[in-house]
């Protein structure tokens, strides 16, 4: 990608050098490095309807101060500075011009390379007599950085890639049966449980003393009372856990026995749908036998 | 092109697409002038057929063209490199379990009434199937409802050499020391089983 | 078990599954008594790797385990096997796996710092589902950023075992060397000897 840009940006640039004058440099170069810069490269300049697809080649303004720097093999360690500084400035006008949509980060380097360059015209001496850093080593620094990583990333895009430059091999396995592992269980999990619906059970039980009186007798009676006149009920409807274990198993037994002397049939609309249970009122039916498999299986 | 070539590219080609090629595909991968007539695919497949002898693939041809297969002989040993992962089991199932373990011998009913909730006869026979539970006998009740208690494969499973072995709830109280967090509000809070417990939704509970 | 055998059921169990398989997913194939010792597999894995010599497959080691691959040689003929073209992926995408790897575990900040621009929100998504980073943990600052890196797939995808496989460690180590240079040798340096210093090190950043 960079690449095409790159020829674009030189193409442009050819066509570009015959129509406009060489620039004028804002600053003479000599101060910056001490000796004067005879060339002003002109070669950077792009019409245009290039520098959308251009600029998209930028990965950013590190990108593009790096292309900057190594089209005109200059030394990263010591970057002419004000050079630099113009023609990045060049770029970003363009793009404010054309009204390209400019990244902050884009301004905010132009601002940095502002400041580095009047940094350099002042004399570098703080008041403690040492010398100061150079006001280019930052900048150094974050372009050797970034230029390290972009260098990876092209590595890495030449690594041998999968379903690119290799492929798996794979041969075809016919009769092959899928083999399904049962869940495993820890004693623990289970010693867990167990100590839950205990918990929960002795919860019930406390809260119905009386649970004793209770007859099947009685409760058979009351089963049939519920369902007096109503039709179907919900087969667990009929129970109620807060009596514990021994009520449930009084209404349990209850519905049995209700259900052996066919004065109550269960009914199914499907297997594993829940129970329903009504009161018989005619002669019973097939229904009654079927109902009678169902809880007794 | 020279078959040796041909009949490498071949290969390479039938093993990088994993699925059959045809002759006319095979030929395909080469571009004009070098593509091989059909009479020289075919030599070069048969030659391909005889390296594969004693190697564990051979080259076959099925309707849609030919295709690399790993020999039939090793079907059922590589059966295990597709072996799903189990799910975990209910945290319904486990309790059922433990109370078949713990009250045996048991009905339905009375697991019914201590855990509240009707048993989803798939727990039931999931733990069957698993040769964990088994029926040993009725209870003189009406219905004569089965009597449910656990097998030796249950004990081995646990590393247990008899019943008494299983844990008391004693030592429920040295695993509550251990900050394992128990949901003892009843089936309202499910989800907020103790880490390492299914959050399962109660499949008997849903039933 | 003979080594010949052990060898043979490798070979098909490698491009039955066609993903790599470690000395351990190997050995599991067999049951007990005949699981073999992982020198055994071992052993058998450096026979099947001669074997593979002159064929169009090869044996490699990645991070996952052991691959059956065919060679790269076949790629670009083989390529027209397939409609869709092999993804390219971005600079930034690369740039950022790169910061990813090299880095890890590495902030979206930290990714900025050195790119100069902000993360693309896509890109992190894409190399996610690609399986290639995945959140390794928080740093301790405010806002407890999530710290990336990468992931075994990712090793896998590039033919790599370990990270130390990546290329250009040495570069890094160079780029440390320059940094100093500059800070110890201080302005003067680079002041008074412009044209002086780069020789060498510009190789270093060029290289």
């Amino acid at each position: 990608m960079s690449e095409s840009a790159d020829i674009e940006a030189r193409n442009g640039s050819e066509a570009a050098a015959s129509e406009l004058p060489p620039q004028q440099a804002e600053m003479p170069f000599a101060i910056v490095d001490g000796e004067p810069v005879t060339e002003v490269p002109r070669d950077l300049y792009i019409p245009p309807q290039a520098l959308e697809v251009f600029l998209e080649a930028f990965e950013g303004p590190l990108d593009l101060l790096l292309y900057l720097i190594r089209r005109q093999n200059l030394d990263i360690l010591d970057i002419p500075i004000a050079d630099i500084t113009r023609q990045y400035m060049e770029y970003i006008q363009l793009m404010q011009e054309l009204d390209l949509e400019l990244a902050g980060e884009y301004l905010l380097m132009a601002a940095m390379l502002a400041e580095i360059k009047s940094r350099m015209l002042l004399p570098r001496m703080s008041e403690g007599g040492e010398e100061e850093e150079d006001p280019r080593a930052e900048l150094v620094r974050r372009l050797q950085e970034y230029e390290r990583f972009k260098r990876a990333a092209e590595d890495i895009d030449g690594l041998p890639r999968l379903d690119r430059d290799v492929y798996p091999a794979v041969a075809e396995l016919t009769h092959r049966q899928v083999v399904r592992l049962l869940p495993e269980v820890a004693l623990q999990e289970m010693l867990v449980a167990f100590k839950d619906v205990v918990q929960r059970a002795t919860m019930f039980a406390h809260l119905h003393v009386q649970r004793d009186t209770l007859s099947v007798r009685q409760r058979m009676s009351d089963v049939l009372a519920i369902l007096e006149g109503v039709g179907l009920v919900e087969f667990i409807r009929l129970f109620r856990p807060e009596e514990g274990r021994l009520g449930v198993t009084v209404t349990f037994v209850a519905i049995l026995e209700l259900l052996r002397e066919q004065l109550v049939e269960i009914v199914q609309a499907e297997p594993y749908q829940p129970l329903h249970v009504r009161r018989v009122e005619a002669t019973a039916d097939a229904a009654t036998v079927e109902a009678i498999e169902i809880t007794s299986a | 092109m020279e078959t040796g070539t041909l009949k490498s590219i071949i290969e390479a080609a039938l093993l990088a697409y994993g699925q059959p090629l045809s002759v006319e595909q095979l030929r395909e991968i080469f571009d004009e002038p070098e593509r091989p007539e059909a009479a020289a695919v075919r030599k070069a497949l048969a030659a391909l057929a005889d390296d594969c002898e004693g190697r564990p693939v051979e080259l076959v041809e099925v309707a849609s063209g030919w295709r690399m297969q790993v020999r039939r002989q090793y079907s059922t040993r590589l059966s295990k490199l597709w072996q799903e992962r189990p799910t975990r089991y209910s945290r319904a199932l486990l309790e059922t379990l433990a109370l078949i373990a713990y009250r045996q011998p048991i009905t339905r009913a009375e697991i019914e009434n201590v855990r509240g909730v009707t048993v989803n006869p798939n727990i039931v026979r999931t733990l069957t199937e698993r040769g964990w539970i088994r029926v040993v006998g009725h209870r003189e009740v009406p219905g004569h409802p089965e009597l449910l208690g656990t097998t030796r494969e249950f004990l081995d499973y646990f590393g247990l050499r008899t019943l008494d072995e299983l844990p008391s709830l004693a030592a429920l109280k040295d695993m509550d020391d251990l900050g394992i967090q128990l949901d003892l509000d009843g089936p309202a809070t499910v989800q907020a089983a103790p880490a390492g417990l299914p959050a399962a939704n109660d499949a008997d509970a849903a039933g």
